[in-house]
């Protein structure tokens, strides 16, 4: 069976892979690509382990097909951080707690930026709201929330 | 070794229902050695699952836990957990 | 899974309706967020995944003045951040933000939610009472539907073989013209509507209602539409009796199921709550924008 | 916020480092199970039943095997045989059915093959042939006179007298204060009596079951994988192939959640055998909906519990039916059920039988404090019920009752010192206790208690050359126990925190470690730790000795460095990494190991605080405000002790207003999915005000008590309090759902009453 090959650029610098049509952005990102930041907890876009951020956009990466991402700019866990300097919403992720058993973090922090991105000042029910696609079953999202409080005000300070 | 024996409830058929008895052993196993030979049966159930509490002390497996002349032994189930 | 299906991404409509003729099992899609689950559940595996949000006019918003064109896999993200829709359609642009989180907001639409034929869907309730048209190409010449016609059952639809829904047309509504839509689910968010209900209502200058239209979601294979509940409210004041009126005519109208998500009782009495409350909503955001239209 | 006893005061114990993994954590570059691969590995799925109770006729595995990519296909044969009575029987035949499937979802099979696709087509060509049984669903069902009996060796244990004829009763547990219960309740001025039904529950970690196993030509194998505790995945799955303990290595990968139900296996013998057979590691990744079907759901139950209390409030008598579905094996939900149920409170006479029942689903797992909630529901809701009959502050009369040192527990032995009323004081003295309520809001009072356990643990401590330390230990880190570790080394060493590199151990590199449960691991791996650490401090002491030319005892350790004590002038004092750097001079290297079995577990309580919201014309409830305090006994990393409280208390309100398993007339599950099997999110919860209560545990070298479980013991009724007090109605059934509360509102006249 002949592969699909798909070029685009993931977290800033080119990439190219093979996938089959019917695979999902998810397993080529893991299988394929070796990126294993962004997780599968459910295959049917109820958990959010595994956001990612294509063109822009906030989506399930275990319901895009791989395909899909022909041409493509993504944004993973992997790619928050820019060298040693990590960004701020993981940094408040470590300092307030905001982990347990930290499976659900990498689609926590992408969902995250992506909500301080569109909105830079969210109060506690917007955030809510805006994390509502990921399910975090350790820590009651009250150090989640609280981090991404923290991390809104420090991003809006600098 | 005089050891004062309380069984939580589960475990009293043996004694026929008696809730503190009396007994002699240096370990806890040697205890309920004793403890079999005067109510036959007692030792099986006391060997597997059961728990002691010994000074306000849980132990899981108290077998070769020593014994004080006059010590007080509570025998519970054993626990788990999630 | 899925592993032996072809990917397809045309960029015209021609194109995807092409494939759709050359392919026996090819399947459209939009955002995937229902048919990728529905195979991994065991659903038979269409042989081409035909891709259509490369297609520039499936995901374009447009207003001709009078008309709105809305791209059938527009993501519903798009749809709630377009203030003119936001403004003309409140209760249609707040069903389209309910379908799921922020990740499926990426790839939710009209188009989808309609075609999939839940009976659940949020946004058809809304899409009726604002007597949306889909537009529809396929083999022949292109045709326009009224989006009420286009779910005929659970999982069914009266689109032909070969036939894709290209974009919604909505026309302005007119002045103290308003919707509402809400639903019942048991948590906050990420959850199937158990009941979902749309008003749309419009006000004379008295502040009676001079027509209204009201449609239910989930309590019947189809989207029901409410014509006593309708009829109670014209001539009256969106209060009262006519409220009550339009409760009891939701319930009395929805004919719905016992399942894993609801019973008949539960869903019949929360249909005529939510109507109830959606009119209000719909005639308070009517008399706010007055004449404006 | 935080209720402290007086308590020596520590540099590193009690403070909030950033934990140790972190920064892999937040990278995405922690590796879970599912995320290692291994060379030339194969892909294992497997077969599973569709009837909820069938007898397999045959298996035709010839078409799979020949079937392209496939190299091992392997069934119920491929392993020893084994009889009912040995020890894990219920866990072997779990793994893999033998002749019998007993739930929808029971693995019978598996293949492996080079990709998924291949393998997933594979598992469908195994013909599989079954006699379909009838399906005993419900605890009604199996109690029924003519239940067609799931096991034919299951004789009810605990029967009097002794059972004769095998039945769906696997135990019968039966405690009682041997008083006259009759006389009991005739003191009593107040007797209420009511029944409850819960549904099966699940864990809900996010991380499905995954792991990779390598069996190489020599016999070994080594496997990968997610779990509670990796000796018992050796163990396990060694008793299950007829291996040696020893011919399998475990390395643990990170958990992602596990909260009881990754204390037992599933997949791994599986993996190991088609390893074996195809001579290739072979990794194994659990679908959502396996993971639903097919593991760990908490028991289902139905509770029935007769109160009798005085005017005053005093408890007089009680009197608990508890029967507890452990799924389609026997499990511990009676029995713990009896032990937590009167627990809490001081109760004269009292009469306690559980009954667990084997239906056809999913076989239960723990899952956090097993049983408690359950019996706290029922017991914490009549409690709420007696007060606004005897019209008593509810929390008066938890006050009134409730256990302290020296108390009777409901097994007998006298309580040490615990902290129920420094818990319920804690709450009552919080501004929360006393806010306003808004419209239609209600609030509720529950407290909760669980036992914590002790078990073996072993810690080693490394010092390295610049004078940080490794301290190794074999307990998973479910939660931030990695960083729990490292704060009590970094107290006994002196050693920054920082410093200290907590590493989780593999069967082959720590010493034996039980299953990281009963809320353990900071407990008794900390012990294990602490005792390592002393040793260490010992040994440092005697190498400052002979580089100072002094006597040990000479040399005391302080903050981090040995001080001469002696009388010989003074000497500089020798700081650790002085002392490491030297250590190739002194004696070698500097390790030292501490391996226990912990005495003194000691229990934990809780009690809660919740308000509701109720929309009273669609049964909808919201969780507006929720208080929480717990004794942790010393709080080592104070974070996560929130943390764990938090999420206690989200999971019980899942477990209060949303969670079940539904399954159809066959038993087919029908909400596999977390579309419809409901966990909270985000915008479910509020802020958890999380309240620290310390009474220290005299058991433990820092007083620790364990945490993990007993936050999700009092969530439900709690919430359940609230509803009542929003809205007059008292829901027994879970879960409180939108369609249940407002049946019961209109049955109650229809809109919110109290």
């Amino acid at each position: 069976m002949s592969r699909v090959h798909v070029t685009c650029t993931i977290n800033g610098d080119p990439a190219e892979f093979l996938c089959d049509g019917g695979q999902t952005l998810l397993d080529a990102l893991r299988d394929e690509v070796g990126l294993t930041g962004a997780k599968e907890g459910c295959g049917t876009g109820d958990c959010g382990a595994c956001s990612v951020v294509m063109d822009g956009r906030l989506l399930c990466s275990c319901l895009v097909l791989a395909p899909e991402a022909e041409g493509t700019t993504i944004s993973t866990v992997e790619g928050m951080a820019s060298g040693d300097d990590l960004h701020p919403l993981q940094q408040c992720f470590l300092e307030g707690a905001a982990l347990q058993c930290g499976v659900c973090t990498p689609g926590f922090l992408v969902a995250a930026k992506a909500l301080l991105d569109r909105n830079p000042d969210p109060d506690e029910t917007e955030i809510r709201y805006g994390l509502a696609g990921n399910l975090c079953r350790c820590t009651g999202y009250d150090k989640i929330v609280r981090a991404v409080q923290a991390a809104a005000a420090a991003i809006n300070e600098s | 070794m005089a050891v004062s024996v309380h069984l939580s409830s589960n475990l009293r058929g043996p004694t026929g229902g008696l809730a503190e008895v009396e007994a002699e052993g240096a370990t806890v196993g040697a205890l309920i050695d004793d403890l079999d030979s005067r109510y036959p049966g007692l030792g099986d159930a006391l060997r597997s699952g059961v728990s002691v509490v010994i000074d306000g002390l849980l132990i899981a497996h108290p077998e070769y836990e020593p014994l004080a002349d006059g010590a007080v032994v509570y025998f519970v189930p054993q626990t788990a957990g999630g | 899974m899925l592993s032996a299906m072809k990917y397809a991404s045309p960029t015209t409509v021609a194109e995807a309706v092409g494939l759709l003729g050359s392919e026996p099992d090819a399947r459209v899609y939009a955002g995937a967020t229902d048919l990728i689950p529905q195979i991994r559940a065991g659903r038979p595996e269409p042989s081409v995944m035909v891709d259509l949000k490369r297609i520039e006019r499936l995901c374009a918003i447009s207003s001709s003045g009078s008309t709105y064109t809305v791209g059938a896999a527009t993501p519903t993200a798009d749809i709630c951040a377009h203030a003119g829709l936001a403004a003309a359609f409140p209760g249609l642009v707040e069903a389209s933000g309910l379908i799921g989180s922020d990740q499926i907001q990426s790839r939710s639409s009209w188009g989808g939610n309609l075609a999939n034929a839940s009976p659940a869907a949020d946004t058809p309730p809304s899409l009726i009472v604002n007597d949306a048209r889909a537009v529809i190409a396929g083999p022949g010449a292109e045709r326009t539907v009224a989006a009420a016609d286009v779910a005929t059952g659970p999982g069914a639809t009266s689109l032909g073989p070969g036939e894709i829904i290209v974009e919604f047309e909505l026309d302005e509504p007119p002045a103290r013209t308003a919707d509402a839509y809400l639903r019942l689910i048991p948590r906050t968010e990420m959850d199937i509507a158990v009941v979902g209900a749309a008003a749309r209502v419009t006000l004379d200058g008295d502040g009676k209602v001079a027509s209204a239209a009201i449609a239910l979601g989930a309590v019947a294979p189809t989207v029901v539409r409410v014509p006593d509940a309708e009829a109670a409210l014209v001539g009256n004041e969106p209060a009262g009796d006519a409220l009550a009126a339009v409760g009891a005519a939701a319930a009395a109208a929805a004919n719905p199921i016992d399942d894993k998500r609801g019973t008949v009782a539960y869903r019949r009495q929360v249909a005529g709550v939510l109507a109830r409350r959606a009119v209000s909503i719909a005639a308070e955001r009517a008399r706010e924008r007055g004449g404006q239209s | 916020m935080t209720v402290t006893e007086p308590k020596p005061s520590y540099k590193y114990v009690g403070t909030r480092p950033v934990r140790h993994d972190g920064l892999e954590k937040v990278t995405g570059r922690a590796r879970f199970a599912a995320d290692l691969n291994m060379s030339g590995q194969l892909h294992g799925i497997v077969v599973r039943s569709p009837h909820a109770h069938a007898r397999i006729t045959s298996i035709d595995t010839s078409e799979a095997e020949a079937m392209a990519g496939v190299k091992a296909v392997i069934t119920g044969d491929d392993f020893p045989a084994v009889e009912p009575g040995h020890r894990q029987y219920d866990m072997c035949v779990n793994v893999i059915a033998r002749d019998k499937v007993l739930y929808e979802g029971h693995a019978l099979a598996a293949v492996a093959a080079s990709t998924r696709d291949q393998a997933q087509a594979a598992a469908a060509a195994v013909k599989v042939e079954y006699e379909v049984l009838p399906a005993v669903l419900t605890i009604d069902q199996a109690l029924a006179p003519d239940a067609p009996v799931l096991h034919a060796h299951m004789m009810t244990a605990g029967a009097d007298p002794p059972a004769e004829e095998p039945s769906n009763i696997p135990n019968i547990t039966r405690f009682s204060s041997g008083t006259d219960m009759d006389a009991g309740f005739a003191e009593a001025d107040l007797v209420i009596e009511r029944e409850f039904t819960t549904q099966p529950v699940h864990q809900g970690y996010i991380e499905p079951h995954a792991c990779v196993a390598d069996t190489g030509q020599d016999g070994h194998t080594t496997i990968w994988c997610s779990s509670q505790g990796h000796f018992n995945v050796r163990s396990s799955t060694a008793t299950l192939l007829g291996w040696e303990n020893t011919r399998i290595r475990v390395i643990p990968a990170e958990i992602g959640g596990g909260f009881g139900g990754k204390t037992t296996i599933y997949l791994e013998p599986l993996a190991v055998a088609l390893s074996a057979k195809a001579g290739r590691p072979v990794k194994m990744v659990m679908t959502r909906d396996e993971v639903f079907r097919a593991t760990g759901p908490a028991p289902g139950t139905k509770l029935r519990i007769k109160l009798g209390v005085q005017s005053d409030g005093n408890l007089v008598a009680g009197d608990a039916y508890l029967i507890y579905t452990n799924g389609a094996y026997a499990g511990p939900g009676g029995l713990l059920g009896a032990m937590t149920v009167f627990e809490s409170y001081k109760i004269p006479n009292f009469e306690i039988e559980a009954l667990d029942v084997v239906i056809n689903t999913a076989r239960s797992a723990a899952y956090r404090a097993p049983a408690a909630p359950l019996t706290a529901y029922a017991m914490e809701t009549m409690l709420d019920e007696v007060a606004t009959e005897l019209g008593i502050d509810a929390m008066d009369l938890r006050l009134r009752n409730a256990v302290a040192e020296g108390d009777p527990s409901t097994m007998g032995f006298p309580f040490a010192r615990i902290g129920f009323v420094e818990c319920l004081e804690a709450v009552r003295d919080h501004p929360h206790f006393t806010a306003p309520l808004g419209p239609n809001q209600g609030r509720g009072l529950a407290a909760g208690y669980w036992f914590n356990i002790g078990e073996s643990s072993s810690a080693t401590v490394n010092l390295n050359e610049d004078g940080t330390a490794t301290v190794v230990t074999g307990s998973p880190d479910i939660g931030g126990s990695r960083a729990s570790m490292a704060l009590m080394a970094a107290e006994e060493l002196g050693i920054d925190v920082y410093d200290i590199r907590p590493v989780v151990g593999d069967t082959e590199a720590v010493g034996f470690t039980d299953v990281t449960e009963g809320s353990r691991a900071t407990f008794a791996t900390g012990m294990a730790v602490v005792e390592a650490c002393r040793k260490m401090v010992v040994e440092l002491r005697g190498r400052a000795a002979k580089m100072m030319g002094a006597d040990v005892d000479e040399v005391d350790w302080v903050d981090g460095q040995a001080v001469y004590t002696g009388s010989d002038g003074d000497k500089d004092p020798l700081p650790v990494a002085a002392i490491c750097a030297k250590a190739k001079r002194t004696g070698g290297p500097l390790t030292a190991t501490g391996s226990l079995e912990a005495h003194g577990a000691g229990p934990g309580f809780a009690v809660h605080l919740c308000d509701v919201e109720v929309d009273s014309e669609t049964g909808v409830v919201r969780v507006v405000r929720y208080t929480a305090s717990q004794d942790a006994g010393t709080a080592i990393h104070p974070s996560y002790v929130e943390g764990q409280i938090q999420g206690g208390v989200a999971q019980g309100v899942g477990w209060a207003l949303n969670e079940e398993y539904i399954y159809d007339s066959d038993g087919v599950m029908e909400n596999p999915s977390f579309l419809d099997y409901r966990v909270p999110v985000a915008s479910d919860l509020p802020m958890i005000d999380a309240i620290i209560v310390e009474v220290p545990n005299p058991a433990h070298p820092y007083g620790v008590r364990g945490v993990g479980e007993t936050g999700i013991v009092p969530p439900i009724p709690a919430v359940a309090n609230a509803i009542y007090n929003a809205t007059g109605c008292r829901i027994r059934d879970l879960p409180m759902s939108p369609v249940r509360v407002l049946e019961a509102i209109t049955a109650n006249g229809g809109s919110n009453g109290a």
